[in-house]
């Protein structure tokens, strides 16, 4: 799908650009684009970061982006160009993390596709994270579990609360 | 037959060299590797929690793989923890 | 409102640049970024478009710029940057005609405020695009009456339809 | 009074210097002045339709103006067609 762009990118080997995925979202044919970019920021749940290491199954986690790519076009159907891009590596305060965008015609499409995407990113992809906060410890997230008989045990003990985690580690 | 698994996230910490090897049966499901898993880890990484195994998935660089699913045929696998990607 | 930045831009003078709004909304305490880039497309409604030019009445657009800002920062609470920009002139196709760029802790705020933004500019601010195409036809566009009298009667007579007209004209 | 009102949008066709004084009385509403702005563009820029009027909203720099309101005391006005921006 060459409308699809997927990358993870090795902090030592380079940045996340947003520049980089405009460019190739943008098209004649679209009035629209949404951008989403995750950031690693100062504080979470209270304590003062330093710092995020992130880990990725990078083949898997291309594959997952690819079919995140083809689940956004076929549920929203217009003509659509999407980027989505992942950091991998030791990054400070105010480095991107990741970055998600999408073309299309007329801005509906474009918001919700970039909403999929993220969320979908966040929940679903082999991608872990580190924090590193300002005493020297340091803590890898709680996160979504991949394992399906984990996952729908999970869910039903879960069923009528709000799904907690993504307002709490999330960016 | 032997396979290797890799290592992510929180489960780096079972062992430095970032994977584990173990000797599984002929047939053998993801389920069962599962359990070959649990009990190598709470002999040789007492510091890793039976329930981080229990909520970690398997996968082929292709795909995850659920319990029902049988050892891919080159023995390579990865083992995730929950995600916290973005 | 320090955090608010919103900006008339006259395509004489300068283009509208994602890169200076990302840098206004970024912040060490936000985690995303969620940024809204409107362009002129090359169709709609089936007919080929080479260019839009865009009438403002500049005072009153930058005044309803800033109360949708403050609008966005009530209804979502969390510390928030938001950057409101929109060009005025003669745009070729490509060309950017509005950026709204949201900066939040996390972000569903920064999806929802940008949203809200982007919604806001193109249903309240005095803005008239007129198209031009291919055969040098042009036409202004239909639009959002600001007629507090005339939009009860209209909403009262769409009352269970669908809001028309703005995935006919939109970006 | 006179009162100044500034042209946008496809009402800019109305005349071609981008805006229309009339002579407006004290005390004057705005749904006062859009009856008079109607009757002035039926005879001058008859290709206006009334339905564009009515449509269309009266504004200082600062606020809209509804028809209840009375004229500002500057007599600065803009009469702002149906909104299509972004």
């Amino acid at each position: 799908m060459t409308d699809l762009h997927t990358a993870v990118i090795d902090i030592c080997d380079g940045v996340l650009t947003p520049a980089d995925a405009l460019a190739f979202v943008s098209d004649p044919r679209f009035g629209g684009i949404d951008m989403f970019i995750g950031k690693v920021r100062e504080h979470n749940l209270g304590r003062v970061v330093t710092g995020i290491s992130y880990d990725l199954f990078e083949p898997l986690a291309l594959r997952t982006f690819e079919e995140i790519g083809e689940r956004a076009r076929r549920k929203f159907g217009a003509p659509m160009k999407l980027y989505i891009a992942h950091a991998k590596g030791e990054l400070r305060i105010g480095d991107i993390a990741v970055i998600v965008a999408a073309g299309t015609p007329h801005r509906d499409e474009a918001f919700k596709a970039c909403r999929l995407a993220i969320e979908a990113v966040k929940h679903e992809a082999p991608i872990w994270k580190q924090e590193h906060y300002i005493d020297g410890d340091s803590e890898w997230s709680e996160g979504c579990s991949l394992c399906e008989e984990q996952r729908e045990a999970e869910d039903a003990a879960k069923r009528g609360a709000a799904h907690g985690h993504d307002h709490h580690h999330g960016r | 037959m032997k396979v290797h698994i890799s290592l992510f996230g929180a489960l780096r910490d079972a062992d430095p060299r970032g994977f584990i090897e173990l000797e599984a049966p002929e047939p053998c499901t993801i389920g069962e590797l599962r359990e070959l898993l649990r009990d190598h880890l709470r002999e040789h990484a007492p510091n890793i929690s039976a329930g981080l195994i229990q909520r970690s998935a398997f996968a082929s660089e292709n795909e995850i793989l659920h319990n029902h699913r049988a050892l891919p045929e080159n023995g390579q696998l990865a083992v995730l923890p929950p995600v916290s990607g973005g």
